[in-house]
């Protein structure tokens, strides 16, 4: 698929997710390598969201491992998937809202993304992007630059959508795992935000993996697509041989492979704290 | 029934006092002094010790006021002077009751202070007291380690542990208790008390068959109780709060357990047992008790007075020692004045005859009054022991429970 | 104001209140003072609950076990350390404590850690009780040796500003902001790079550390202590109640409505017991309904808004009462059917 | 000991944890149902048992005729309770957790409120009355007659409320409400409607708690605090909101209780119960006896 001297960033070796009797996700493997933009489609319900809350530390697997860079994270908190440069963002943004915008993405930096200065230098291996270098260059990035010092509950839901890859970003990321980004927004922002996606590969080499529920405006944009169906991996591959796979088109019928903007039911709640 | 307006009953008395108080003033003799007598303290009237405190103590406070004033006042040295009681709610709170005393004497500068209840507080206000020199007798402290502090001011009206033992004891021998069980609850009460029993105890070849602590606020002791019952102890023996006294007794009833002897204290000396309980059902139940209105002619006339005053009956324990209290304080004011230094003197110095019969101090302790057992008996706490202080003779087989 | 002139301001006003809190044995009364080591209790009980629990949104009420824990650990140890060193292992020992409660308990949220921290404030309270009774033979202990009364008033006043003090410098710190995060979106927070955790358990431990210290240098007042007097629950839910009064979030919250507490306890308590503590109960209700932020989250505005609420709602109420609304519905109806 | 003994232990057990089942009840519906943690459910009871010793001493009525007119004050202050307090907080708290914390600081304040009010009208002494004290021999255990009214009143009154969840619309409506307030909506539940009512009838079976527990213990304004409790530990070993569970778990800690006190000393028991309190919510908050299943 890939070339083999790309690091592999991210790997999940049979990632099993269980709630009670129902199993979410069930032995998912794959491996995420540096700078692909990969997308994770799937009909309602085929634990998507679950597989996301398990490689971001979110969720603990039930059984399989995760590892980061070769690291073994399986059962860390999020955090320390955080700290070693896995971001993520949710489906409905979880903006701090009492905070001003800016605030919001200085938080991040503060935490994940606080790193000892000498090691902010452009191009350097574990340092920072330049474009990443402090909230004002993130907000610039994300085009919130005039919002800065508005409410962060105040700002438009696109905005806030902006915003939830902002704080993502603020982490200083190496792999930026995304939920469901473009749903509910208009066609134009669609495009900019499939833009944005692209930039944030490009400019920053980030790995991005990328879920949404609108499979084609994700098939025109990622490089490879893994497809899940009832919780289990069904495909994975270049855009164009996944969607002539018979599996999938099975898995897709009573579910067409439509641009309908219909708002998933979450598979999974994010789990409040308690559990 | 409504004790919530007590506190503006009392102002109000305190002003019908005042206004008797104007009327007498006419009298030349009584011309000299009129500024009134100063006394504070600090009272529970919301949370735990509520109970406690406003039966055997706040009561006493207000009638003892009352009647001062109803005659012509506190006579302060041949000089009669209105008595003005300077008194708040504590909220069963020890922070405040020493917040509230250093008020009172620290800035109101009150010329004499009245306890609060229970151990807890005073022993909070004993060095406290003692600090601004304010003779302190307390009626409801009982505790060997506040006798052991030594503080010169500070007095104990109650029987300690080691005399109600004692007596107690004494009792059980001259009847032929050959064995006993005993529950005590958790605190220093408890625990003080169950020391000295087991002391009392030794040598006299009394088998304490059983005994076990239990925590305050108990809802079930009948477990417990069952367990006593099937050793079959000649006298039972409980160190317990009101509410827990009538449980231990209750239960005890609904399990059918009849010892020769019941004893149980604090709340048997509380009027409140034998509403609870119904007089037949107290009948011959036995608990701390030093007097009753046949222990003196003083006794009588102070429970006669106290029922028409607080429209309820004093305890026949603490409340007995709280009212002699304030006779040996009324005392010391008529002999000194309001000299403090004074008043503690003739406190530490004289032998004082009181309604609950000759009071002594050697330190901290009243070492006049002795042990004494009561019991109850046709609706009346009647003293049963020792002989020279019975006001009825002692029943050792108490009848089964009704 | 910026962040800077906030600073100076916040440091003014503490600086301003140590000096009156140090003049009162000076000026004031007697009375006075024992009134203010109350409140001054109460500021440092209430301002440490809202640093922890205030920005976490975790509702501890495990401040008397901390409390009475510092309050045992003084009266087992004053003779022999002496009395900082006493002061200071009470908030060790309490510290201690928390960190092994809140490793237990800092996992579960909302109600079911309000209830877990008070069972185990019961927990400890018996636990006490039965280990005094059957190691050391009886339940109270009687603190003979105890320090000046100004002693015991600096040393709480101390532990007030310290309190006040700490919170100013924790809000300032990444643990602050930390804290905050945890109280907005917890799960958010942690995938931003926190370590909840250890958040929670530092933020806990020093909310019990400050109510140990407390604990310690007030039970000296009380010569005799057991464990029914300091694990009073009520010492915890006046804190709580204290704090979320006067606005939990806020850094002057808890001191204002400590000081208007004191106020009014030594004012009702004279003359109507009752009525203190169920004024108390009141204005908690009252509070919580329609001002959540708290007394310092009190503005001019909000006078404003409950006017406007109060009259938008009247109209509402005579419209209905005079059949307006029903013949608007009706007409409105009328007008679809057309 | 004779198995005679062990049945009149287990049986005195059983009779603790009736009253500790009839205690929890009304909590148990108000946690259960509203996510409204009443903190002043203790002092409501208390409410309970004062006018039925008020009724009883000045107006020489019959403790048990007292039992629906306690059920109807105390419901109808509940219904205003609800009205004044706690229909404000649904409105205005932006998540369930929010709204369970602030509840849970309303409750407090009426805790407050009730205690102070009460101590404020009748005063703070200790109170009781005789009323039914003559033991019953039941299968040749003697047992108190108002403590065997109390617990076969609680397992009616916790059966009766099963029966009526179980089986009746409003019922169902309730149980909607219990799994998913959202979802009860969207079918057409009118919890407007049904809240305020639930929380009356919490109220009244507090109430109906007090009114029984007076017959068989002394009553005073800070008695409510230790029936907080109690009914909080059974109702965390039944499970919230799970009325057979409550009825379960009050007389399982009964006896477990009973038997510890008979082995042990009664001053471990309150040990005990914080102990198995605590490890339960610890590790199966769901309840002893609620079958595991975590939604996902």
């Amino acid at each position: 698929m890939s070339d083999v001297a790309t690091p592999v960033l991210l790997e999940a070796r049979e990632v099993t997710v269980r709630f009670g009797g129902l199993v979410a996700v069930d032995s998912v493997s794959t491996a995420f390598r540096a700078g692909e933009l990969v997308g994770i489609i799937g009909p309602n319900g085929a634990g998507k969201t679950t597989f996301f809350n398990a490689i971001s530390g979110v969720t603990e697997p039930t059984s399989g491992r995760l590892l980061a860079a070769g690291r073994d994270l399986t059962g860390a908190g999020p955090h320390r998937f955080a700290g070693r440069g896995l971001a993520r963002t949710f489906q409905t943004p979880r903006v701090f809202t009492d905070l001003s915008v800016q605030a919001n993405i200085e938080f991040g930096l503060k935490f994940a993304g606080r790193r000892r200065r000498k090691w902010i230098f452009w191009g350097d291996e574990v340092g920072v992007p330049w474009a990443l270098r402090d909230a004002a260059g993130i907000l610039r990035l994300v085009g919130l630059s005039e919002q800065a010092a508005l409410r962060a509950g105040d700002v438009t839901p696109s905005q806030q959508r902006l915003l939830e890859i902002g704080m993502a970003l603020s982490t200083r990321p190496r792999v930026l795992l995304l939920d469901e980004v473009a749903a509910g927004l208009t066609e134009a922002e669609v495009v900019a935000m499939a833009r944005l996606i692209r930039r944030l590969r490009d400019e920053l080499d980030l790995t991005v993996v990328w879920i949404e529920h609108a499979v084609k405006i994700l098939l025109r944009h990622v490089e490879r697509v893994i497809v899940l169906h009832q919780g289990r991996k069904i495909a994975d591959g270049p855009p164009r041989e996944v969607v002539r796979d018979p599996q999938v088109i099975e898995a897709y019928l009573g579910d067409e492979m439509s641009e309908d903007e219909t708002v998933e039911t979450p598979d999974a709640s994010p789990t409040g704290g308690r559990a | 029934m409504t004790e919530s307006t007590k506190p503006i009953a009392s102002r109000r008395r305190i002003l019908q006092g005042g206004a008797a108080m104007g009327a007498l003033s006419f009298a030349p003799g009584l011309m000299a002094q009129n500024a009134p007598v100063r006394i504070g303290y600090s009272m529970s009237r919301t949370g735990p010790w509520t109970g406690g405190a406003q039966v055997s103590q706040e009561p006493n406070f207000l009638l003892w006021a009352e009647q001062q004033n109803a005659a012509g006042g506190l006579d302060v040295k041949g000089t009669k002077r209105r008595i003005e009681l300077i008194s708040s709610d504590d909220r069963s709170d020890v922070e405040t009751v020493v917040r509230t005393y250093e008020k009172l004497m620290g800035s109101d500068k009150v010329d004499l202070v009245l306890p609060p209840w229970g151990s807890n507080a005073n022993f909070a206000v004993a060095p406290l007291a003692n600090r601004f020199g304010y003779p302190f007798l307390a009626p409801t402290a009982l505790s060997r380690r506040l006798v052991e502090m030594k503080l010169p001011y500070f007095f104990l009206l109650l029987q300690q542990p080691k005399s109600m033992c004692d007596a107690l004891v004494d009792m059980f021998k001259a009847n032929g208790v050959r064995s006993v069980a005993c529950i005590y609850v958790d605190d220093l009460f408890g625990l003080e008390n169950y020391a000295a029993f087991k002391v009392a105890l030794q040598g006299t070849g009394i088998n304490l068959v059983e005994d076990k602590s239990y925590p305050g606020g108990v809802k079930d002791l009948s477990p417990v109780l069952r367990s006593i019952k099937d050793k079959n102890p000649d006298a039972f023996v409980g160190f317990t709060y009101p509410p827990d006294t009538i449980l231990a007794s209750r239960q005890s009833k609904e399990i059918g357990f009849n010892p020769k002897i019941f004893y149980a204290s604090v709340g048997t000396a509380f009027p409140l047992y034998k509403n609870v309980m119904t007089p037949a059902g107290a009948e011959g139940v036995m608990g701390m008790g030093s007097w009753n209105a046949k222990t003196s002619p003083g006794a009588k006339a102070y429970f006669d007075a106290h029922v028409a005053s607080q429209k309820k009956e004093p305890d026949r324990w603490a409340s007995g020692a709280c009212w002699a209290g304030l006779e040996i304080l009324t005392a010391a004011v008529k002999q000194v004045g309001l000299d403090r230094k004074a008043i503690r003197d003739f406190v530490a110095g004289t032998t004082h005859k009181t309604i609950i019969g000759d009071v002594k101090f050697q330190g901290s302790e009243n070492v006049g009054t002795p042990g004494t057992v009561s019991q109850w008996q046709n609706g009346e706490f009647e003293v049963v022991w020792p002989a020279a202080r019975a006001t009825a003779k002692l029943n050792a087989n108490k009848p089964a429970w009704k | 104001m910026n962040d800077r002139q906030l600073l100076t301001r916040d440091l003014l006003v503490l600086f301003g209140l140590t000096g009156w809190g140090l003049s009162l044995p000076y000026l004031g009364s007697e009375f006075m003072v024992s009134m203010g080591l109350t409140c001054l209790m109460y500021v440092a009980l209430s301002s440490s609950w809202g640093l922890f629990c205030g920005s976490t949104r975790y509702l501890s009420l495990a401040t008397s076990a901390f409390f009475g824990i510092g309050a045992y650990t003084c009266a087992m140890q004053l003779e022999q350390l002496g009395w900082v060193a006493t002061i200071a292992l009470g908030a060790a020992v309490a510290a201690g404590v928390a960190i092994v409660m809140g490793a237990a308990v800092l996992h579960l949220r909302g109600t079911y850690f309000a209830v877990l921290t008070f069972g185990m404030t019961e927990l400890i309270r018996h636990a006490v009780t039965y280990y005094e009774k059957s190691v050391t033979g009886t339940v109270g202990r009687v603190l003979a040796v105890v320090p000046e009364r100004d002693t015991i008033y600096l040393t709480v006043l101390l532990l007030a500003v310290l309190t006040v003090g700490l919170s100013m410098w924790v809000r300032r710190t990444r643990l602050g902001l930390a804290l905050m995060g945890i109280g907005a979106d917890e799960q958010r927070a942690q995938t931003l790079g926190v370590n909840t955790r250890w958040v929670k358990l530092a933020g806990f431990a020093m909310t019990a550390a400050v109510a140990g210290a407390v604990g310690a240098a007030m039970s000296v007042r009380w010569t005799y202590i057991d464990p029914h007097t300091v694990f009073n629950p009520f010492i915890g839910f006046q804190t709580v109640l204290i704090a979320l009064i006067g606005g939990a979030m806020t850094l002057w919250g808890p001191l204002i409505a400590a000081i208007v507490f004191s106020l009014l306890a030594e004012t009702l308590r004279l003359q109507a017991p009752q009525v203190y503590m169920m004024s108390l109960g009141l204005l908690l209700i009252l509070c919580v309904l329609y001002l959540p932020g708290g007394l310092a989250s009190l503005r001019w505005d909000t006078w404003k808004l409950w006017r406007d609420d109060t009259r938008a709602w009247w109209k509402e109420k005579k419209r209905e009462w005079t059949g307006e609304k029903a013949r608007e519905k009706k007409r409105s109806r009328e007008q679809r059917l057309v | 000991m004779t198995l005679g003994a062990w049945l009149e232990l287990i049986g005195s057990g059983l009779i603790t944890g009736g009253v500790y089942a009839l205690v929890a009840l009304g909590m148990n519906l108000q946690y259960g149902l509203m996510r409204i943690l009443n903190i002043a459910h203790g002092e409501f009871l208390m409410v309970g048992a004062y006018l039925t010793w008020m009724a009883h001493t000045s107006l020489g009525l019959n403790p048990l005729l007292m039992i629906p007119v306690a059920f109807a004050v105390l419901g109808v202050a509940g219904m205003a309770i609800h009205f004044l307090c706690f229909r404000r907080l649904v409105s205005t708290s932006p998540n369930l957790d929010i709204f369970e914390a602030r509840g849970l600081m309303v409750a407090f304040g009426l805790m407050f409120l009730v205690q102070n009010m009460v101590s404020w009208i009748w005063g703070g002494d200790l109170r009781g009355y005789d009323f039914m004290t003559d033991p019953v021999q039941v299968g040749g255990a003697p047992v108190a007659g108002n403590k065997l009214v109390v617990f076969v009143l609680a397992l009616l009154f916790s059966l009766g409320l099963l029966a009526l969840l179980r089986a009746t619309l409003l019922g169902k409506g309730v149980r909607a409400l219990m799994q998913s307030p959202v979802g009860a909506q969207l079918v057409g539940i009118d919890t407007k409607r049904l809240h305020p009512f639930m929380f009356g009838i919490g109220l009244g079976l507090s109430g109906v708690a007090g009114c029984l527990l007076s017959m068989a213990y002394t009553i005073s304004p800070s008695m409510g605090e230790p029936y907080t409790v109690t009914a909080l530990i059974v109702i965390t070993l039944g499970g919230f909101g799970s009325m057979g569970g409550a009825l379960l778990g009050g007389l399982l800690l009964g006896v477990v209780e009973a038997i510890g006190m008979h082995y042990t000393n009664p001053s471990l028991k309150a040990l005990l119960s914080y102990i198995v309190f605590i490890s339960v919510l610890l590790l199966r908050p769901e309840g002893l006896f609620t079958r595991k299943t975590r939604k996902a």
